[in-house]
């Protein structure tokens, strides 16, 4: 273009278009990364370690004393099975996958009653006592009414988390949709873009970031409800060994467990943000 | 929903397109209730380009929005080739004012372009090309693939109207389409439409503030009066097409028209304005 | 939180105690809203606790797990458990202590129930099956495992899960469960509503006057107020004995203090409540829990008793 | 489009978002559609109501174990009348607000934070994300222990239950904030927090106000399964564990079901009310 | 922040209120990296009014917010009154082209014409009272209490500005401040800005697409060339004040400098182009 005016700056100044990528460089940058990432956690741990090491109640086990518990607990399993014990497959393996299925039908439901909700005023006007008489109901409360009606298996228990997380993404998703600014709506009529398409299109992609803020929420939700749902008529589960460890005063048990809480809900919420980064990329560079 | 703007203007000229009657629209009730258009009726035959100017307020959106079955007016009627309007009409497109918020932040531009393509039978590959030849028209091909909020505003402005022209529309609603593109482009642009109207038979609503605008691009210019809008005039003009930006805009029939146009404007609406020359 | 470990010897001899000083005027008791209530109910309608200066805020309870909880966490200053749940706290080093046996199986009380058409005759058929109860890993699941293991059956194919009184009878007629533990109105219910059939008595048999129960104090607090556990001691020992004897009293307290109608009455027997702390009874259970292979260490249920004053 | 008609307050009262689309063409007049939404509303109450009573009656269970839905109403009503039930109900009710006012206090600003500063966000990433799987219920043991006593120890597990949602609503509405906002208010030299304090919080509010919403209801889900669960508490939840454990209260255990429902439905219309009232501007800036 | 625009422009016309010393801005990074300004350099005197044209996406848009304290820039300094900007200066207003995103939608539009206002001293019957003089000037008083989308595109941008001039800037920064506005109330507009600017002391940087506009206004326009934007020329216009939308736009030298302005524009930044007169 008009290169009569451009002074030879290029060459001397590749500006920040040219990230260092030194060896030295790139991994001065990690362990910084690594250190703002995880410093206050290691930070918070060490002191947990010094102050559980220094009292001697029974109720507070030392960090390392849950993380030896854990490995033995979780890795001390025959080679064959890859080291994982029976509670790791047994107990972890099973709630996992009453968690994840009852999830995903929860966010399905909630994204669709939710989209559903924020598009028309009259279903709104319909269910709005009701949705919030439902959701009003503690889930722990409910619980009976489930084992009542679905019985005492997975069933009910991928019903009862799909059930409660549906309201945490249905929420977020109905007032994502409901905020969508009109002009945008407008377009997609104006050029007639089918209603698949503009609730693929338009609708689904404006309203993301509120449906995965809900679907985080929902996330958090469905490892508390799998947890509660294990809390009756089980035999097996997370909920179930961490409940029975605590009647029976397994104190180091409980807090095994509870961390093994922690890592999976840790593990599931890094796979949704990284999902979420990949969805929402256009959303963060917007806002910058 | 059921009207379809035909694929070729066959009906004779006397056959409107678009005939517009007794239109009032009022937003809000009661104390806030705001009277926007009052009675406004006007026809629009096949092919024409009409241009509507009238003051900031005065109901020119909210018109284009009835006209295109995105709003409901309270009163009157508006039909399409006869058949009323009940939704937005087949083979239609619009360029909307608020143009920023009319492209989908997460979509490059070329995506944007081709976002209402779907609906055509094309199949992917010519969509782009299409979608490419229009951003070339408006001269954002090498940006592709940007997305909006990486581009200026008037290259929003751009992306907005080649989304439309992509479309090829049979009737084409454009709501200031050019307010933030520099002269020179803008020429470009107005020149562009006017190519295409007769390269694909469109029929065109065209508002702007720009009064010499109005008048070169437009085969009559309605003027809306202040609001509650009404129609205060309409001017034909009949200057010969092909027209040219230089050679048009000096010819005395132009130079008359646009100071009728400024007038009626500037008076507000009062027919006495618009008469007294 | 409490420190002391409860294989420590007993806290102070009974002598040096005066229940007519307690150290606590109000005592803050968890316990089952069932006839194990009635003598505690009794003891501040005819006046016991008043004669010791004492009075009881009832906490009601779910599970006697919860009850424990509560006891742990300061909540309440007494509460009710199996001997179950006691031994596998004072186990894992929490502080608690024993102090008054609350009531030991009658027949009729308590009892494993099963649909007629369930094809559970006995225990053998047990096997394989799933049945309810109100907590695992108390006396109700173990005395079951015990009785199979008796008759040399195999306990670990019984499946059992966790399901509070109230909802057994519903939970068997859907099929949730095939058997279920239950006592007082959930008996009367599965038995009028299900014609359910008995297929273990928790007080008959080898469980007769098997010690369920009794009252339990952090060691902690036994240690800091000798003459309220002593007060509370001498008013349930009176309450228990009273009550033993006096079928109107029970009658009464049971409708009036806890609504139970003349129907649910009719079928729920009074418990045999000892007006002694005999912890050589209570061993058994620790016998049981070691023969079971849910503790894996004989248990001195002596080191958990606080003896009872003899000044009452 | 039914919006067009509609005088701006009373829109705002009514309903989130204008129709969209298909219904309604040409509006309505405000009291009809008052009128209408009440209706409505009680016509989906009853149609549940209905499908309560017919399951009920089919006899998947004895009446004895799960009594006809009228049955449960009418024992609602004499349980509203006990006075230990309207005690539990306070109870419960102060749990509730107290814990969802101190999440709220925690939570927004701490969201405002993380929203702006991605460092901050970065930095406490792997502590938040390690506490908030924990189940608050398995905190129960724990934290009578160490709190003792029946209100602040259920303060605690609302607060680590109801924090979330509002945090990450905060945090999500907080990036959604428009730039354009936002440099506006730079550009007449506000200070970052005056730009925080006038700019991004009244943008973010009403998804703010969404997470409120979610966590009272997580509020009252936590405040009730410590009430059911814990021996100490005292509550609604309490009022139907004690029911359950006797096991002839079938009806005082739903009735009390519903009943925490229906105390649960009032807070959310209250706080649904208060969200339209406070952040109506947010769903009508559609035409 | 440091930097403030003194309340009156005591010092001499040498002195330079604004000083751009050799701007560049680079977008982005690595393959999509943007050059939007290239050594960009230019001064501007106390109370001067400047307009700024050049073809869409020239970077004018960018340059502003640079001058703003908005954005820094990838190399060069900006100094106000010989103070290097590292801020937003005290005492600025600016008029967003993206106007409609640039209201607050839960104030109503008077309440968003006082926002700014709580900055200064100004009591609230104080805020309210300057709110409604400005919103007055701009034709909307009588909209006070409505909100921002109630109005029309143009009354919104009209809003923006009426925020700008009440907060009585020493330095006015305005993106195609008039782009949605009526004719005629673009003229009112004009005339309304140049009269303040006299009465408030202001200096004005003002970017628009309308050649006719930058000359009418200006004390000086500044010609940018296509991407990445450098100066093509300083144009100066030293046609006396007042100047009157009719008689001044018919005088040879208006007419002549608009010449100038266009064919630069046109030839895209092309010395040539502009010296060839
Ligand atoms: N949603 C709404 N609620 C209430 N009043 C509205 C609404 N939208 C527009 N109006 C009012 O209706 C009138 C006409 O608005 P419209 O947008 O049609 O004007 P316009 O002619 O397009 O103006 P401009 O040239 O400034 O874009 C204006 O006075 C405006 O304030
Ligand atoms: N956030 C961004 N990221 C990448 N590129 C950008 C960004 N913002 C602007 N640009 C690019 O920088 C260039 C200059 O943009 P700018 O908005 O300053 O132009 P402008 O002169 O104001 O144009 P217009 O007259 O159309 O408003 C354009 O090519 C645009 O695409
Ligand atoms: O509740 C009992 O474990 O007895
Ligand atoms: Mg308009
Ligand atoms: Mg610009």
């Amino acid at each position: 273009m008009t290169t009569t005016e451009i002074r030879t700056t290029d060459a001397a100044n590749p500006g920040p278009a040219a990230p260092g990528k030194g060896g030295l460089r790139g991994t001065a940058r990690l362990s910084k990364r690594l250190a703002v990432d995880f410093g206050a956690l290691v930070v918070l741990v060490a002191l947990w370690q010094l102050a559980t090491s220094a009292a001697t109640t029974p109720f507070f086990p030392t960090p390392l004393e849950i993380v030896e518990n854990f490995g033995k607990m979780f890795f001390t399993g025959p080679p064959e099975h890859l080291f994982l014990t029976d509670a790791a497959t047994g107990d972890v393996f099973a709630s996992l996958w009453r968690m994840l299925l009852g999830y995903a039908i929860g966010c399905a439901w909630g994204i669709i009653v939710g989209t559903l909700l924020g598009r028309s005023r009259a279903a709104r006007e319909y269910t709005d006592p009701v949705v919030e008489l439902l959701r009003s109901i503690p889930a722990t409360a409910s619980l009976p009414l489930f084992i009542l009606v679905l019985g005492g298996g997975d069933f009910m228990r991928v019903a009862f988390i799909a059930w409660g997380v549906s309201w945490f993404v249905l929420i977020n998703t109905a007032s994502g949709v409901a905020s969508i600014h009109a002009t945008m709506l407008a377009m997609g009529r104006a050029f007639r873009v089918s209603r698949v398409r503009q609730l693929f299109g338009i609708i689904l992609p404006a309203a993301m970031p509120k449906i995965l803020a809900g679907m985080r929420i929902g996330l958090t939700a469905a490892l508390i409800l799998v947890v509660t749902s294990e809390f009756m008529v089980a035999t097996n589960g997370i909920g179930f060994q961490l409940i029975q460890a605590q009647r029976r005063f397994q104190v180091l048990d409980m807090w095994t467990w509870m961390l093994l809480l922690a890592v999976l809900g840790y593990l599931l919420n890094t796979i949704l943000e990284v999902t979420e980064g990949r969805l929402l990329a256009w959303h963060r560079k917007a806002r910058d | 929903m059921s009207v379809t703007v035909p694929m070729t203007a066959t009906r004779s000229a006397v056959d409107a397109m678009l005939q517009v009657e007794g239109i009032t629209h009022v937003y809000g009730q009661g104390a806030t209730a705001h009277r926007a258009i009052e009675n406004l009726s006007f026809t629009v035959g096949p092919r024409e380009f009409v241009s509507i100017v009238g003051p900031s307020g005065a109901g020119k959106t909210t018109l284009l929005r009835i006209l295109s079955g995105l709003l409901t007016p309270t009163e009157g009627t508006v039909s399409l080739v006869g058949e009323p309007v009940d939704g937005v009409p087949e083979g239609m497109a619009m360029v909307f004012q608020d143009y920023s918020r009319s492209l989908l932040p997460w979509l490059s531009i070329e995506k944007n372009v081709m976002f209402p393509l779907t609906r055509t039978e094309a199949g992917r590959d010519e969509r782009r090309r299409i979608a490419r030849e229009s951003l070339e028209a408006v001269g954002l091909a090498d940006r592709h693939d940007r997305y909006p909020w990486q581009l200026s505003g008037g290259m929003q402005q751009r992306v907005a109207i080649a989304r439309a022209l992509a479309y090829r529309p049979r009737l084409l609603l454009m709501d200031e389409p050019f307010a933030s593109v520099d002269a020179q482009t803008r020429s470009d642009l107005e020149d562009l439409v006017l190519s295409l109207r007769d390269r694909y038979d469109m029929t065109i609503l065209f508002v702007t503030h720009d009064i010499d605008e109005s008048v070169y691009l437009a085969d009559r210019v309605l003027v809306l009066s202040r609001p509650p809008a009404h129609l205060v005039e309409e001017i034909p003009v009949p200057i010969p097409h092909p027209r040219d930006q230089i050679t048009t805009k000096e010819t005395d029939e132009f130079v008359d028209l646009r100071g009728r146009v400024a007038r009626l404007i500037r008076s507000g609406g009062q027919p006495d304005g618009g008469g007294s020359r | 939180g409490s420190s002391d470990d409860g294989a420590t010897a007993q806290a102070e001899g009974p002598s040096n105690r005066d229940p007519q000083a307690s150290e606590l005027e109000t005592f803050r008791v968890a316990n089952y809203r069932q006839n194990g209530a009635v003598p505690q109910l009794a003891a501040e309608r005819e006046g016991i606790t008043e004669e010791y200066g004492i009075s009881f805020e009832p906490q009601w309870i779910e599970s006697s797990a919860a009850g424990m909880a509560a006891l742990v966490g300061s909540e309440v200053d007494a509460t009710f458990s199996s001997y179950t749940g006691v031994i596998d706290a004072a186990r894992q080093g929490i502080g608690v202590r024993i102090v008054a046996e609350l009531f030991r199986e009658v027949p009729n009380s308590l009892t494993l129930e099963t649909l007629p058409d369930s094809g559970i005759e006995d225990l053998a058929d047990l096997e394989g099956k799933r049945v309810g109860v109100v907590a695992l890993n108390t006396s109700h699941d173990q005395r079951i495992n015990y009785a199979m293991l008796k008759e040399g059956l195999d306990p670990e194919t019984v499946e059992y899960v966790e399901l509070p009184f109230g909802e057994m009878g519903s939970s068997l007629e859907r099929g949730v469960i095939d058997a279920a533990v239950v006592t007082g109105t959930s008996l009367r219910n599965v038995r009028e509503t299900l014609s359910s059939r008995t297929v273990l008595d928790f007080g008959a048999g080898i469980f007769e006057e098997f010690p369920s129960g009794g009252w339990i104090m952090r060691s902690d607090f036994v240690d800091e107020n000798p003459n309220a556990v002593a007060a509370f001691q001498c008013t349930m020992i009176k309450a228990q004995s009273l009550v033993m004897g006096n079928q109107e009293l029970y009658d009464s307290v049971m409708q009036e203090e806890l609504g139970f109608d003349q129907e649910a009455l009719a079928i729920t027997p009074m418990l045999n409540h000892p007006t002694e702390l005999d912890a050589d009874g209570i061993q058994i259970v620790a016998d049981m829990m070691r023969e079971l292979g849910a503790i894996d260490e004989e248990f001195d249920v002596e080191s958990l008793v606080v003896p009872l004053p003899d000044n009452c | 489009m039914t919006s067009d008609v509609q005088p701006v307050d009373a829109q705002r009262r009514l309903s989130r978002r204008p129709t969209p689309e298909g219904e309604g063409r040409g509006g309505r007049p405000t009291r009809t559609t008052r009128r209408s939404r009440l209706w409505r509303g009680v016509v989906g109450v009853l149609a549940l109501g209905l499908v309560l009573e017919f399951v009920t009656r089919i006899g998947l269970v004895s009446p004895t174990f799960l009594p006809p839905f009228t049955t449960i109403l009418g024992e609602a009503v004499d349980v509203v009348g006990r006075q230990d039930f309207q005690e539990a109900v306070l109870s419960t009710v102060v749990s509730w607000g107290a814990g969802l006012a101190l999440s709220a206090a925690v939570a927004i600003p701490l969201g405002v934070v993380l929203g702006l500063s991605q460092v901050s966000y970065r930095a406490t990433r792997a502590v938040l994300d390690l506490l908030r799987p924990i189940p608050p219920i398995a905190l129960i043991p724990l934290v009578i222990l160490v709190m003792g006593q029946g209100l602040e120890m259920k303060l605690v597990l609302v607060v680590f239950a109801a924090l979330w949602p509002i945090l990450f609503n905060t945090i999500s509405g907080v990036h959604d904030v428009d730039v354009k906002a936002k440099e506006m208010a730079r550009s007449f030299g506000f200070s970052r927090l005056a730009v925080i304090r006038r700019v991004v919080v009244p943008s973010a509010a009403p998804f703010i106000a969404t997470g409120v919403r979610l966590s009272s209801s997580i509020a009252l889900i936590v405040v009730i399964t410590v009430e059911l669960i814990a021996g100490g508490a005292s509550g609604m939840g309490t009022f139907v564990a004690e029911a359950r454990a006797v096991g002839n209260q079938t009806e005082v255990v739903y009735a009390g079901t519903l009943l925490i429902g229906v105390v649960g439905l009032v807070i959310n219309l209250l706080m649904g009310a208060a969200e339209r009232r406070f952040f109506g501007w947010h769903t009508t800036k559609d035409v």
